[in-house]
């Protein structure tokens, strides 16, 4: 019995219960406030249907302008009691037939429903589109001080890339970045199997979820994956470093050319070992200008909370840093603009002298609207739906022209018979006499005989 | 099947129809000129996109420019299919230029003192020009039968509430005769389309010449032939070949002025457009054996034609009767089957819209003037109108095929054509010559009986001078004539390579035919 | 100096700007202004024409090939793969024609600005003379038949406006003018059909009509010696020339020796010259200057012209085929369509059509009738067109095509009996009239005959010759007896106190003479009625204006002379050439058509001399039988001039061509004078132009001939005897020639017998298909037949069938509808609930229905 | 997760509710209110299934359902407005002018 359960128990008997209240109600104004409610209460159930959009609409539209409406027509015409008058006793049989009606209504529906031979099981499972990154080099044993050495990169080598035993890509080299695929979700076996001799580099197992978007690095002897990050208002920079010659890099901010005034120097990351990645690192939208140097390079004086705005770290000499300086990840986003989300894979590119030099390869944001979002309502409403959007665009405005013409009442006043009973109540007689251009001070309002007959019976 | 963004083709097709709808929302009465000035304003702005078409094309490539493509009835493999060739811009060029005199020629009317209507009459014009640009876009047989079923109304209604005394008589026969023709047609389509399972024109050609669809053809009678005839009376009657012209000069003498130059510059084409464009491509042995005998029809039309027009008494009689005689010459070029023949027919289309249109033009203005017909009521009128006869006599004069003029173009080459024709040959070229000779006969009959001899008649000594419209649609026209007279070869360039694909789809099936039938 | 050709389009340009001028703000300008516009337009017109002379003789007479500028080509349709280009030609044979035609039509320019004084419509007159110009030129000069057809028509149009030129006289005169107008364009069509039929011929055997490609030569054989002999004097080289020109050296073989023979005279200076004198060569001109191209060897079949192929082809032996150039080979055998015949075939079918034509414009038998008519125009028009230029077409176009002609020995037989044939009956029908300028009219087509029959013969050269010369001095007669009228006239209004302007406007100059259809009998009319109904041009009304108007009689005589052939006048040498090439056809080529050809001509040159002769006792010997006569005053300057000018060329044209034999008459005048020079000129471009050899005997009878017909004129006619007492012919008094001469007055009846063979059936047929079209197919079948029946059927489906039947039917169902909605209607309480009930209902039982089969499980 | 049946059964008894409204009441107005009503069972079934099925093509339908409804009470309303002007009344029992 989760929260939710008990939310949706809660939520649908307040609906039940408000729509019971509003057939029951005699007051018509009662009646419209209740609808209010349920049709609150259903907007909650939209929210809960992962259908914020339309939760919204609910509550604007509906419990907004059209309840308005109602209310406002039903004060317009004093018409809160007015169910009563003339009650036809040919209408006797009315009452048993409607609720035989619901019954069998509710009783073959739910049966048919309980009875679980209508098919509400789960959805089956849309593919997940995935996309691989290859950066798999065995981790070099080195030290940070030390000079890295080469471990054999694959660069040279081609490898095919296996998605659940079947040929994904024929040729990915290292480095290379596969084109979108879509993959069965669920559990998937990602192996890279090098082209010469069958041997595989990498094989690990994912669990890809339904209809997910996602970007899978593959580093070190197993695959990591992303799910994209979402659409947010500050710029985001993940950095995954894949760079097999050092253990571990940082990153820090260099705010436009490093100058011999500046000693200070904003830090990102101070520690990224060999096939880990940041977490989005915020930063506010001015240019940035991300260098990765070695960590023990430089004394990080504070340690870094990622997503917050940098440390700082103190600059020992422009020297060292310099020398410690891995390369300018600010090289490769020329145009990181505000609002991105931007991946960046540190990898090594073979030279051909034989010897690396890192390389940071960039990925733009891959952006998954959840179900239901506006994004997503918006998109299909615009692209599938734009004619019946139009349609009835048209529609309401023709609506409009018709309560425009139905209402309006030219320019003679309709004089109302003497025996003509005004079911009005009084707090609205002057609002009346505008309507009905009655004047009242000529004739007494006088109350209707059996008026206070309750509408419904 | 593809579909295809708006077409720039069928934008300029359905600009008459916007006029059309905004003249539906002036005021009969008080904005008359509104009217006029809308239609005309929108007959020139279809003129000029023609022009822009023209500017695009390119006259090197055979096929459909411009072709846009929707499903209609995808089941039965209909589709709104329209496309333009050389042909097809010739004579949309053609259309948009002659809709453009009607409307000019339209203003100095009188017609609408007694009849009134003007609104409707230029709503008519429209739908007219839409229907008649339709006609000659359409690429699939369904679209272009409900276009070409389409001209008939508004032409009916043009003759039948703006014409002449027995108009109601005239439209009534033109409608019914068009209508017989084209149910036969009708009949052919359903027929040819059942059996191709499409109905868009490029692709049956394609099935027929690779074989995918065969019209069964052995001799003069075959189901091959029995098609190609539904098509060709239905455009027989329309061109009219000489035993179906019967509602010609009826239709020419009640029609108002506009109604004739239209009937003459544009409808007329239609049938020889439409031989050209289905009869030959779709069903190419049976056109090669049946082109002697039609030949032989159109060079009786010729004779006859100018013989009878030489006998009458009434001058739009007797350019009808003429327009007989020229369309004759349209179709023995078409059916000698050789590039020299087909292109001088389709310029001669031109000619005569020109020609002829300026014929009726020049009697509409003198009707304006006398509101007669006769022509024994006229004579003397260079005198009277000095410029009006000058111009007259250029344009009879290219009528009468007069060398330097269009007229001469069209009807050399037709007949140069037609002499080395494998189908047709000497003897056709030869009586088909006579033609020439009988031209100036009637022509200068026609134009000594009017505008030469003594001015002696009272009423004709005082004719109001021209109006500046009338001015404007004939020297135009004179131009015109001038222009396609001494620089022709544009013109062929333009149709050269559409004809070209045409006639080679049925001409290398004449050697063979020729010997089967003997 | 080869640049100067390109100034061949000018030739039409400038009297084409002119007619433009005077045709749009004619009216606006004043006589004098519209007069010097168009006589400034034909005497520039002129100029180019001697500025394409010195052209030809500058550059070894190399033929020129001119596109004008502006104008792409004119009939080209790629799929054909053949053009047909506004091309101009200047070789020695176009410029001839060019040269006298601006020649004489700048003279009857200057002199229509004397004789339309105070017309009307003088500025639109002009405006036509200038257009015709333009026409003649384009047809003179056209490099191609079509282009050579534009021209034709143009100058037929041009004519048929200027004979109906007034045709808005009183009294049904205007009607009688434009018939005429119209008579000559209908005939003429009748000869442009065969002119059409002749160009489809040639256009389908040789797949062109360019008479020459660029760099290819009429005359290889000419040029070669050309080359050959470099500047010797052209008498010699004329007489060599003239020697081998007997014979075939046109074929090709021997053409080609002449080839080489130019190759090797390369060396030779004025080979460098002429080198030198190519280097500024410019595109529009394609003349062949390198002297070894002055032979057509280094073409292949396809780059000749259609008279090169003509030549190439009827020389092959059976069976015998040639390279057309792009491999594909030529053969005797033409095929067209899926008409296949030999070349000999095609090319004479090719002639005879080209003779229809010819016999259409230069006014031979059949369809001569139209150029007497023709007179019922300006006299000037008269002159220009209908006696110097246009008439003329004809023959060019024959003499153009000799190639054709050549090679068709049968049809030109045909050729030949039809000339000689027109010149006896034109003759013997000018005795008999009155009408002076009808007089000439038939002279005319007799003298026309001449040059057809040359043409038959094969002396190209001497057509040509005949032409040149007839057009001075028969311009000269014309405008003659133009300025005769025009005497007669002011004497007239001078009677009748009229002053001569006012009178022009409505008394016609000379538009009376051409219908009297019945002439000879209504002369006592004419003699007495002469107050109401006074006619100018009959030559009864005349006599004695020897005195009155003595430049126009000295000039009148001369040209009378030339016309009669007289030694020493033009149209004795011309004349002669005729009549000794036909001699020696006959004699020595053994042509059948020699024979036929001397004797029907020098019939016709005896007639020439007795008629002309009889119109000089006539109009200008005797007394005045007429007031106007008495009256009649010499005319101005802007006639005379002229004149005068013409009587000179009259005189001396003659020089310029004496046929060899009789040396002595060169005078040592080399160039413009001398033996041979016009045809020796005339073979550069006229393969078979044939300089004939001086006949004493021919010339001898011939001059004989002449002076006995002047002498026995002179005694019939002179003396005051021109008219007997009653006013008539003497030869009609004489009870012996009286039904010849009454033949000859009434035109031997060929009007009556083409109105009742032809013209007639014409009319009667076209109202018969007519009445059948409109009564019959048109109405009766549409009505009665068509819409009748449909009718019947209609009104038999109504009654019974829709009525009956139908009707009832749908009644019925409505009744039934009617009553079950009756029933229905009960459900209609109007209570919203009770719908709104059947609604749910309906809904459950749908919800329930679809639930069943789940429910059932 | 609450499955879909809960949903489905919810709005069934919206639905039935809403039924029960028409059907019993005579005032026009909360007639159609309970129309609503049941307009918005109908939704909630849609949106749930849509939400089974994680296609959002439901959810837009449902988006149309209420764009319609909102036009409709618009034009309703001022019917009833209209009416009442005339009748001085909007008992559904009152009205019945239609009745054939």
């Amino acid at each position: 019995m989760t929260v939710e359960v008990i939310l949706f128990m809660i939520v649908g008997s307040i609906t039940i219960i408000t729509a019971a209240l509003m057939l029951m109600s005699d007051n018509a104004v009662h009646s419209a406030l209740f609808l209010i409610i349920n049709f609150m209460g259903v907007a909650f159930l939209y929210l809960m249907l992962e259908a914020p959009f339309l939760a919204m609409v609910q509550i604007a539209v509906y419990a907004g302008a059209i309840m308005v409406l109602f209310l406002f027509v039903i004060m317009l015409l004093g018409a809160e009691k007015t169910g009563a008058g003339a009650h036809l006793r040919r209408f006797r049989w009315m009452a048993p037939v409607a609720i035989g009606l619901a019954v069998i209504f509710i009783i073959s529906v739910g049966w048919a429903l309980t009875s679980g031979k209508i098919d509400t099981q789960a959805p089956p499972a849309v593919d997940a589109q995935v996309r691989f990154v290859h950066a798999a080099a065995l981790p070099a044993a080195v030290s940070a001080a030390s000079e890295p050495v080469v471990s054999d990169l694959p660069t040279d080598r081609v490898f095919v890339l296996l998605v659940n035993g079947e040929v994904a890509d024929e040729s990915f080299a290292y480095g290379d970045v596969s084109d979108m695929l879509s993959v069965t979700s669920g559990a998937a076996v990602i192996s890279l199997r090098e082209a010469a001799d069958g041997a595989d580099l990498v094989t690990t197992t994912l669990e890809l979820a339904s209809n997910s978007v996602q970007t899978v690095v593959l580093a070190g002897d197993e695959a990591i994956s992303f799910y994209a990050v979402p659409q947010s208002d500050v710029s985001g920079l993940t950095v995954f470093n894949a760079y097999a010659p050092l253990p571990a890099v940082a990153l820090g901010d260099l705010k436009g050319e490093l100058s011999l005034e500046r000693r200070v120097l904003p830090v990102g990351a101070d520690d990224v070992p060999f096939g880990t990645y940041t977490e989005p690192l915020v930063y506010p939208a001015d240019f940035p200008n991300w260098i990765v140097f070695l960590p023990g390079g430089l004394d990080v004086t504070r340690p870094v909370v990622a997503g917050e705005t940098p440390a700082t770290v103190e600059v020992a000499s422009d020297q060292d840093l310099l020398n410690n300086v891995v390369l300018r990840v600010s090289k490769f986003l020329p145009e990181l603009r505000y609002g991105d989300n931007t991946l960046i894979i540190l990898s090594a590119e073979r030279l051909p002298d034989g010897s690396t030099r890192p390389l940071a390869t960039r990925f733009d944001p891959v952006v998954v609207e959840g179900f239901g979002s506006p994004i997503r309502v918006g998109r299909t409403l615009f692209t599938d739906y734009l004619l019946p959007f139009q349609l009835v665009a048209l529609l309401l405005l023709a609506s409009m022209v018709g309560v425009i013409v139905i209402t309006y009442r030219g320019d003679h006043v309709p004089k109302p018979s003497r025996e003509t009973r005004r079911k009005v109540a009084r707090p609205l007689t002057s609002v009346i006499t505008s309507q009905t251009g009655t004047d009242l001070n000529d004739s007494a309002p006088q109350l209707p005989e059996h008026a206070e007959q309750p509408a419904g019976d | 099947m593809e579909m295809s963004g708006l077409s720039l083709l069928t934008v300029t097709l359905f600009l008459p129809m916007v006029g059309l709808t905004i003249l539906m929302f002036l005021n009969e009465e008080k904005q008359r000129n509104a009217i006029r000035w809308t239609t005309l304003g929108f007959s020139i702005a279809t003129f000029l996109m023609t022009l822009v078409l023209w500017s695009l094309h390119d006259p090197a490539n055979p096929g459909l420019q411009f072709v846009q493509r929707n499903d209609w009835l995808p089941t039965f493999g209909v589709s709104y299919y329209v496309g333009m060739d050389g042909l097809s811009l010739i004579l949309l060029l053609l259309t948009t230029f002659i809709m453009i005199l009607a409307v000019l020629s339209s203003f100095t009317s009188h017609i609408f003192e007694e009849r009134g209507r003007e609104k409707l009459y230029y709503m008519f014009m429209l739908l007219l020009e839409w229907a008649m640009m339709g006609v000659f876009v359409a690429q699939d047989l369904v679209i272009f039968y409900i276009f070409w079923e389409v001209t008939l109304v508004p032409m009916y209604f043009l003759v039948g509430i703006w014409g002449g005394d027995n108009r109601v008589y005239a439209a009534v026969k033109f409608f019914l005769y068009t209508m017989a023709g084209s149910i036969l047609m009708l009949l052919a389509v359903l027929y040819v389309g059942g059996n191709a399972q499409t109905f868009a024109v490029p692709e049956i050609v394609a099935q027929i010449q690779s074989g995918a669809l065969v019209l069964p053809f052995d001799g003069l009678f075959s189901t091959q032939s029995f098609l190609f005839l539904g098509f060709l009376i239905a455009f027989a009657i329309k061109v009219p070949i000489f035993p179906f012209h019967s509602w010609l000069p009826d239709a020419h003498v009640q029609a108002p002025t506009a109604g004739s130059v239209i009937l003459a510059g544009v409808l007329l084409k239609m049938g020889t457009y439409g031989i050209i464009r289905f009869c030959l491509p779709m069903f190419p042995e049976a056109s090669v054996a049946w082109a002697p005998f039609v030949g032989t029809l159109g060079v009786i039309g010729i004779i006859y034609g100018a013989w009878v027009s030489y006998a009458q008494k009434d001058i739009k009689k007797l350019v009808a009767y003429s327009s007989v005689s020229h369309m004759g010459f349209v179709v023995i070029g078409i059916f000698s089957l050789n590039a020299a023949g087909m292109q001088g027919a389709v310029l001669q289309m031109v000619n005569h819209g020109i020609s002829t249109g300026g014929l009726f033009l020049l009697v509409g203005m003198l009707y304006e003037r006398r509101h007669t017909k006769d022509i024994n009521a006229y004579g003397g009128i260079w005198k009277a109108l000095p410029f009006f006869g000058a111009l007259s006599l250029i344009i009879t004069l290219s009528s009468m095929g007069l060398p330097g003029l269009n007229g001469f173009v069209g009807e050399f080459t037709i007949l140069l054509g037609t002499f080395g024709s494998q189908t047709l040959g000497f003897t056709f070229a030869l009586f088909s010559t006579l033609g020439v000779i009988l031209a100036a006969i009637y022509m200068l009959y026609m134009f000594q009986k009017v505008f030469l001899g003594e001015l002696d008649k009272e009423e004709n000594k005082h004719l109001h001078p021209m109006a500046w419209s009338e001015i404007t649609v004939l020297v135009t026209v004179v131009v015109l004539i001038f222009w396609i007279g001494v620089q022709p070869s544009m013109w062929f360039h333009m149709v050269d390579a559409s004809t070209k694909s045409i006639i080679d789809g049925v001409a290398h099936f004449a050697p063979q035919i020729t010997a089967m039938l003997k | 100096m080869q640049n100067l050709a390109l100034i061949a389009p000018l030739l039409i340009l400038f009297p084409a700007v002119g007619a433009f001028i005077n045709f749009v703000w004619g009216p606006k300008l004043n006589e004098r202004a519209s007069a010097i516009i168009g006589s400034v337009a034909a005497g520039a017109t002129f100029f180019v024409a001697l500025g394409l002379l010195t052209y030809l003789t500058g550059n070894f007479y190399q033929p020129a090939i001119v596109n004008p500028p502006l104008l792409d080509g004119w009939i080209r349709i790629p799929s054909v793969g053949r053009e047909i280009p506004w091309q101009q030609r200047i070789d020695t044979l176009s410029v001839t024609m060019m040269m006298f035609v601006t020649f004489v039509g700048t003279l009857i320019h200057i002199y229509a600005a004397g004789y339309m004084h105070g017309d009307k419509r003088f500025s639109r007159f002009f405006a036509y003379l200038n257009m015709f110009l333009a026409f003649m030129l384009i047809l003179v000069s056209g490099n191609n038949l079509l282009m050579m057809f534009v021209g034709w028509e143009g100058v037929g149009v041009c004519s048929y406006l200027l004979i109906g030129f007034w045709w808005d006289k009183p009294n049904g005169e205007g009607i009688k003018n434009s018939n005429a107008a119209r008579k000559a364009f209908i005939a003429n069509r009748v000869g442009d059909f065969g002119v059409l039929l002749a160009l489809f011929l040639t256009f389908w055997t040789f797949g062109s009509l360019d008479f020459f490609k660029p760099g290819e030569v009429a005359n290889p054989a000419h040029y070669g010696h050309l080359v050959h002999e470099g500047e010797a004097s052209h008498a010699e080289e004329a007489t060599t020339a003239e020697g081998e020109s007997h014979g075939e050296e046109a074929v090709p073989a021997e053409g080609e020796a002449h080839g080489e023979e130019t190759t090797a005279a390369e060396g030779e200076g004025h080979g460098e010259e002429v080198m030198a004198a190519t280097e500024s060569h410019g595109e529009e001109v394609m003349a062949a200057t390198e002297p070894e191209y002055v032979d057509n060897a280094h073409l292949t079949y396809n780059e000749l012209g259609i008279f090169g192929k003509a030549e190439a082809r009827i020389h092959l032996a059976d069976g015998e085929t040639l390279d057309a150039g792009d491999g594909t080979q030529i053969s005797r055998t033409v095929v067209i369509g899926p008409w296949t015949a030999d070349i000999q075939t095609v090319i004479t079918l090719i002639v005879l059509f080209m003779l229809l034509g010819a016999a259409g414009k230069s006014a031979q038998i059949p369809l001569f009738v139209w150029l007497p008519d023709a007179m019922a125009g300006p006299t000037p028009v008269s002159a220009l067109i209908h006696a110097a230029t246009m008439v003329t077409a004809g023959v060019y176009m024959m003499v153009r095509s000799n190639t054709f002609f050549y090679n068709a020995p049968e049809a030109s037989l045909v050729v030949t009996i039809i000339g000689g044939t027109t010149a006896l009956v034109a003759g013997f029908i000018a005795m008999g009239q009155w009408d002076i300028k009808r007089v000439l009219a038939y002279s005319t087509v007799s003298q026309l005959g001449f040059m057809v029959a040359a043409v038959g013969i094969g002396a190209y050269g001497a057509a040509i010759f005949h032409m040149m010369t007839h057009a001075f001095f028969k311009a000269l007669l014309f405008l003659g007896s133009g300025s005769v009228i025009h005497g007669m006239e002011h004497g007239h209004h001078h009677l009748h106190g009229h002053d001569d302007h006012g009178g022009h406007d409505d008394h016609g100059h000379d538009s009376h003479g051409h219908d009297d259809k019945h002439g000879h009998d209504d002369k006592h009319t004419a003699a007495h009625a002469v107050e109401e109904k006074f006619d100018p041009q009959d030559m009864r009304n005349m006599g004695g204006l020897r005195s009155k108007m003595p430049i126009t009689y000295v000039t009148y005589l001369i040209g009378t002379l030339a016309l009669a052939g007289i030694f020493p006048f033009a149209g004795f040498w011309s004349k002669d050439e005729i009549l000794a090439d036909s001699w020696f056809a006959g004699v020595f080529d053994g042509k059948i058509g020699g024979y036929i050809a001397f004797a029907l001509l020098i019939a016709a040159a005896f007639m020439t001399a007795f008629y002309m002769w009889r119109q000089i006792e006539m109009v200008f010997h005797g007394e005045a039988r007429h007031e106007a006569a008495k009256h009649a005053p010499e005319s101005v300057w802007q006639m005379t001039v002229p004149l005068i000018i013409l009587a000179v060329f009259s005189v001396f044209i003659g020089f310029i061509n004496i046929p060899s034999g009789i040396g002595f008459f060169s005078l040592g005048l080399d160039g413009v004078f001398g033996l041979h020079t016009l045809t020796n000129w005339l073979e550069y471009s006229v393969l078979h132009a044939h300089a004939g050899e001086f006949n004493g005997l021919v010339a001898l009878i011939a001059t004989v001939l002449g002076f006995a017909a002047i002498f026995l004129a002179n005694r019939i006619y002179g003396g005051n005897k021109a008219l007997t007492n009653d006013g008539r012919d003497p030869l009609q008094a004489n009870a012996a020639t009286g039904p010849f001469w009454a033949l000859a007055n009434a035109r031997m009846y060929w009007d009556e017998t083409y109105q009742r063979l032809f013209i007639g059936p014409f009319q009667r047929i076209s109202q018969l298909l007519a009445d059948i079209d409109w009564n019959f197919w048109h109405d009766y079948v549409h009505d009665s037949v068509i819409t009748r029946g449909f009718n019947g059927a209609a009104k038999l489906l109504s009654e019974p069938v829709d009525q009956g039947l139908i009707d009832g039917t749908v009644n019925g169902v409505g009744r039934l509808v009617k009553w079950f909605s009756g029933l229905l209607r009960r459900a209609q309480t109007g209570y919203v609930r009770v719908y709104a009930v059947a609604l749910l209902v309906g809904v459950v039982a749908v919800i329930v229905l679809m639930l069943l089969p789940v429910l059932r499980g | 997760m609450v499955q879909t049946e809960a949903y489905v059964i919810l709005s069934m008894v919206l639905f039935a509710i809403g039924t029960l409204g028409v059907l019993l009441r005579r005032n026009a107005i909360i007639v159609f209110m309970s129309v609503e009503l049941m307009l918005n069972a109908a939704n909630l079934a849609l949106v749930a299934f849509s939400r089974q099925w994680q296609g959002v093509d439901g959810q837009l339908f449902t988006f149309f359902v209420m764009t319609v409804a909102a036009a409709e009470v618009a034009v309703g309303l001022a019917l009833i407005v209209a009416i009442f002007r005339t009748k001085q009344s909007i008992n559904i029992d009152e009205l019945h002018t239609m009745e054939g």
